[in-house]
């Protein structure tokens, strides 16, 4: 590794470029012989090279991965020579889904029902499709039934690092929602007894 | 009321309900039941449903709305439970709670929308790489194998080779088609027995090793002693059966 | 193009980096409306910093035409990514094949054959590749059939210091087992007496 020539930047540069798919960090490290922290470092780097040069590819992290694609900014440009790979086409109801799923994985069919007030059964099947959504195993309740969770590809698709990664303001903002309403109910249920 | 509002829009109890509450600027923490049923009743009225399923879970909602409007009327019931919370408590909660994956399942269109100005790329693995054959690490390659597990095995091999000529053992699993004809070897001792005065019975299995072929040339043998062909004498039990021939042409 | 965050370079960048294939210079020119010469000039400019960075990455000329490619310095480190090392022991039937050249050498490839009572081709083969066989001479027989013995390696690695050091074959138990057998053909032949 320690050649002039070559550098471990380079190295992983070669292999995101080559691979095409995202490689896990692990995977990295092991293969390379080099501590994660320096597969980390070195993206760092190569990164913010490629910021600085705005250049026309960029490294994604993905839940302990990286995988290179292109920039953003040239993506008007780019359509001119490339297709878009028009992936699907989400509607509202399965966004909606998807974001519980998200959040709640690993999670079962009528766990989003009961979010959702609605059966959401055929937009969880439709985002299986689209691999944005996988099953993740069995809850050990009667009946077994599927629990499900997000994909490499949900990440990619929504440009989300990790799930640690997903707006995570609005989760604790809901925590102090709900304290809140909680304070508030009480305020109200005494209002009530009065008003009654 | 907003008539020209897409009623089917909605896409559960929870949606419209949330749409009556910020359309008619309510305090999600204290919501008019009474209002907000009446409305979601209205709506619920306009609504046609295809999905009869869909209407079902429209009206569970309604019947909890008017479980909790019933509830609220009840004077007195909370002084005899101090602890017993607003009826509206477990909906405002569900209210919330769908309203926050509401604002998530925006915020993550938008970065769909982002995230889809980028494009990736099929791997391209090269020729040299890929045709690439690792180097034979001999150690790891012989891993924990030693000279006594290999002389293990090779005694196991040469078990299993004795066992192929073993008559008994080999039977077992492994039936193999032999072509003897009774007619051919009839045919063969008796010419045999032409061309010979006397002669030993083990002496016609010399070259015959299977169990049929030894069966078949015994009945041959029996068969030219019916016909009188052939006499046969054994000494004592277990010896060689000595064939006189009777049919014998040569001196 | 002339924003200040975006470049020709960037462009040309992302779009060989996604394409994957030989792009030719007039249809970049004609997408990108900007002339041959600008485009070859850019992709001179990209080729000169990746070469003086050491990238992991190059782009090539293909008659008119230019192609991203992995900069072949890297290849050494892109194997160990993209060929998944995998641990290699000797299987089953390349054992046994070994201990019957090691117990029976010189050994020919058809008496291996009758002792294992399968074809042991490949096997054989692959042990010469492993270095642990290898060819001893040719039997005088008819079709000179190439006799096998183990190799230095094999005595290397197993930890002989010389073929001596073989253990013995228990041979008195397979002259028990044949005469066994024999004496077993005798008592079939006596049944078969008695039954018919």
């Amino acid at each position: 590794m320690e050649n002039k020539d070559r550098s471990l930047e380079g190295v992983l540069e070669a292999i995101l470029f080559t691979m095409g798919e995202a490689v896990s960090i692990s995977r990295l490290s092991e293969a390379l012989d080099v501590t994660e922290e320096e597969i980390c470092s070195a993206i760092g780097k190569l990164s913010d090279q490629y910021d600085r040069q705005h250049r026309g590819i960029k490294i994604i992290e993905l839940e302990g991965a990286y995988q290179m694609c292109t920039n953003p900014d040239y993506y008007e440009d780019l359509i001119k020579v490339a297709k878009t790979p028009r992936r699907y086409t989400l509607t509202d109801v399965q966004i909606e889904t998807l974001s519980i799923i998200a959040y709640k994985q690993p999670v079962t069919k009528v766990e989003i029902e009961n979010i959702r007030g609605v059966s959401s059964d055929h937009a969880v099947n439709r985002l299986v499709e689209f691999g944005l959504v996988k099953e993740v195993g069995r809850l050990d309740a009667p009946g077994k039934p599927m629990l499900f969770g997000t994909t490499e590809e949900f990440l990619r698709s929504f440009g989300v690092q990790s799930l640690d990664d997903l707006p995570t303001v609005n989760e604790e903002r809901m925590e102090e929602f709900k304290e809140q309403a909680e304070a508030e109910v009480m305020q109200q249920t005494t209002l009530a007894d009065v008003e009654v | 009321m907003d008539i020209n509002f897409k009623l089917d829009a909605f896409e559960g109890p929870l949606d419209l309900l949330l749409h009556l509450i910020e359309k008619n600027k309510i305090d999600i923490y204290d919501i008019p039941i009474v209002l907000i049923t009446e409305q979601y009743m209205d709506y619920v009225g306009k609504m046609t449903f295809d999905d009869l399923d869909l209407k079902s879970e429209f009206l569970v909602m309604a019947a909890t709305l008017f479980d909790i409007k019933s509830r609220m009327l009840l004077p007195g019931k909370q002084e005899d439970e101090e602890d017993e919370s607003d009826p509206r408590e477990e909906l405002v909660k569900r209210l919330l709670e769908y309203k926050m994956y509401k604002s998530i399942s925006y915020e993550l269109k938008d970065r769909l929308i982002d995230s889809d100005k980028i494009l990736y790329r099929e791997a391209s693995i090269p020729d040299e790489v890929e045709q690439y054959r690792p180097p034979i690490d001999i150690d790891e390659l012989v891993g924990d194998m030693d000279l006594s597990k290999l002389n293990s095995v090779f005694n196991d091999i040469l078990k299993r080779c004795n066992d192929r000529v073993d008559p008994i053992r080999s039977k077992f699993g492994r039936i193999k088609k032999e072509e003897v004809s009774m007619e051919e070897n009839f045919k063969f001792v008796e010419d045999y027995a032409r061309h010979h005065k006397t002669f030993s019975f083990r002496k016609l299995f010399e070259h015959k090793k299977s169990k049929v072929q030894i069966i078949v040339t015994f009945l041959s043998i029996l068969e030219l002693m019916k016909t009188s062909k052939i006499t046969i004498i054994q000494e004592e039990l277990f010896d060689d059966i000595v064939v006189t021939s009777l049919i014998c042409t040569e001196a």
